[in-house]
């Protein structure tokens, strides 16, 4: 399994019946193949669909009908079709159950950094900093670090998404929660030791006791 | 409703350094042969509030290419290489504005509120010479109202009136920015009779509406 | 002709082609009967459409279709059905062309008191400060004098409607402009003299040389 | 969607005490069985937020006629004099709010913005005890969220998944209202499979709505 694959499928996890879910462009996009339809669960694109489907069969592509990196996708039968200021309006509303979205950094204060590299890339926030201080749960679905570099760090260097801290962060090394005492570290990837993740982290975990391996059916 | 106009008169309505909100997601629903004949007429100094630049040779992107904006106000601009470009050398002034913000500053222009309050930015970048109004113990931006010379607005269907229908996500932007454009003009796929857009599936009412562009023909 | 007719017909006059126009309960209602289908103006119910028709067929009232009074309507071709969000923004953004509206008192700022008499009555708002507020044109219809007194007083003495000097104030006796200099009396009732008005108006009015009379097709 | 109650079992879920948004205009578009239940089951204290208190024996009229009422919440009372009288006596107490500022709180709390600015009720009684804010040299009240135990929806039709839609001015507060409340229970005039509702009709997604009624058989 390459480790894009293990971060959806463990994100996937975190998805509860019935829920609003918005899931970020890249990675994140990944999580809805691993959700299982009797979930009953609805996938939001900001751009203005409730009820996301799968990519439309070929030929059968509406150029009115996409995810919000523009790609074609179709409609589970219950969708709604809204507005941007309605699909801000849930989002900002508390009305979407979680989000998921890729990182830069995650701090031990469980501030997410996503937007910009000052200096090299300024693509806009988009919508990420209504979905970080609106979903009820932020789930970050990021590698666990980048050209040799921890992801994870004690203070976030980039430019910050949001104030609010981030419930969950997935990584093809772990699983953490930020807490109100610390990144705490809650699984282990498969084969993946302690010392691993305690080497490849930049910023002090909390480690429990007992620090399972993640179960992936 | 003053009438029917061809993308050519649009164009020749339009003057250099107009501001124009231009609906669209990543061009779905963005109105094309408007925006081709803004480039054939050599339209410049163009202000541009929109979602997104789209990509180069596709919507807005096209505009950007021929050097006709010299500032976008928009959420997110990562998917247009160009638009980055111009923005670091310094030819076209950004304002990277959060996408649910954005949505609600049109929407504040257009429906008269001096400005909303959000959380969204709080403690980033995005506070910055912004004032900070706090409402029962929580602290909020409060953000202003964006209106412009001009909307130009991709809709589905018209009738002769000028109420308009939306398809899915190419509704996005679109009924708000009609609210807040001086000048309305819209592109729709169709214009049928008054009669055939029911009251309740009509998003944005001819009243609002001062321009049609003739069929594609 | 009675005097509510006479109102009514000298108020439809200031009705232009293709406006968006909001018509009070009661007498201003009546204004409706004398505006001509072929000037394409669209009456628009706060409650939510525009395009208000004429009393439907009898026995073919709809529950869901009524305006803001709660009576039975119907609606021209080209309406469009609207919610409460979308109608008061139509009204505070400037997008109503004119609203005409009953009144308890005018004063000599061309305020307009017309919701609440303390002690008395206090039915509450509804839409008339918003109305106020924001349309282009704001006509106030109304007999000139309730039960000897004169509506017409040098400052409001029950609690104002809004800030904004209305634009027009068509009675039975007179046609009245508010401007920065005070009460302009334009035009004269058929058959009532200059005396006859001044004498039930207890506001200074600024009289011109010429005072003609109201002219009625 | 948590599945279809019966009226009493609507009711019952709703404690004395509790506050509702109750949709409707006049009583068009208001869920009257969930209000026959409410009066069924002797509710007491209620505080109601909605456009009106109807006419004495329709819609909220029957809740204010009970004596079910403690608190309302409105624009407009001035066509049910029970709402009035009880007003007078004390036994009800009535905060009045401008039609255009009402659903712009209801809005703002159902979509977690922190207030918005309207010129609606500058210096009027509406100004008594709000901040006001000045934007680019206008003045503007600040008028703060409106949140609800519950939000009682009038809808013509749902689907399965709680989708709904509205028929003409039975729309009115409901889709904000539907935003707005902590537990949403619609009441649809019938209820049809999955896929009958177009996404492009959908006024009110499924994901906001916790109960609907049961038809009425």
């Amino acid at each position: 399994m390459d480790a894009k694959e293990l971060i959806a499928r463990r994100v996937a996890q975190e998805i509860r019946p019935g829920m609003l879910v918005n899931l970020g462009i890249g990675l994140p996009s990944m999580v809805a193949t691993y959700v299982p339809a009797s979930l009953g669960v609805f996938f939001q694109a900001e751009n203005g669909v409730i009820g996301l489907g799968a990519r439309p069969p070929e030929g059968m592509e509406d150029r009115h009908l996409t995810d919000a990196g523009g790609g074609f996708v179709s409609a589970v039968p219950g969708a709604a079709s809204i507005d941007s200021a309605m699909s801000f309006g849930l989002i900002r509303g508390g009305h979407l159950g979680m989000t998921v979205l890729g990182g830069l950094q995650v701090d031990e204060a469980g501030h997410l950094a996503n937007w910009k590299v000052p200096g090299k890339m300024v693509p806009g926030m988009g919508g990420a900093m209504d979905l970080v201080t609106g979903a009820a749960r932020v789930v970050v679905a990021m590698q666990h670090a980048a050209r040799g570099a921890s992801k994870i760090v004690p203070r976030c260097t980039l430019p910050l998404t949001a104030l609010r801290r981030v419930d969950l962060v997935v990584t093809d090394l772990a699983v953490i929660e930020p807490t109100g005492v610390g990144l705490i570290l809650r699984e282990r990837a498969p084969g993946v030791s302690l010392e691993d993740i305690r080497a490849a982290t930049e910023a002090a975990l909390v480690i429990p006791a007992d620090v399972p391996e993640m179960t992936l059916d | 409703m003053k009438g029917a106009l061809t993308p050519e008169q649009a164009a020749e309505l339009i003057p250099d350094g107009a501001s124009l909100m231009i609906g669209g997601f990543m061009a779905v629903g963005t109105p094309e042969r408007m925006i081709d004949a803004l480039v054939a007429r050599g339209a410049r100094g163009l202000t541009v509030i929109a979602n997104d630049t789209a990509t180069p040779g596709k919507g807005i992107g096209k505009l950007i290419s021929a050097g006709a904006v010299a500032r976008v106000i928009a959420s997110h601009i990562g998917l247009n290489p160009e638009t980055q470009g111009k923005m670091i050398s310094g030819e076209i002034d950004c304002e990277l504005v959060p996408q649910g913000t954005l949505v609600e500053r049109i929407r504040a222009g257009g429906m008269g509120l001096g400005g909303v309050l959000t959380p969204a930015g709080l403690a980033t970048e995005v506070e910055d010479g912004k004032q900070v109004v706090e409402v029962e113990g929580n602290r909020f931006l409060l953000e202003t109202p964006l209106k412009a010379d001009f909307a130009l607005i991709g809709a589905w269907q018209a009738d002769y009136v000028g109420n308009l229908s939306y398809l899915l996500t190419a509704q996005n932007f679109n009924p708000v920015m009609a609210l807040a454009g001086r000048t309305v003009i819209a592109e729709p796929e169709s214009i049928v009779p008054v009669g055939v857009i029911p009251p309740d599936s009509v998003k944005t009412p001819g009243v609002l509406v001062d321009h049609l562009l003739v069929h594609a023909g």
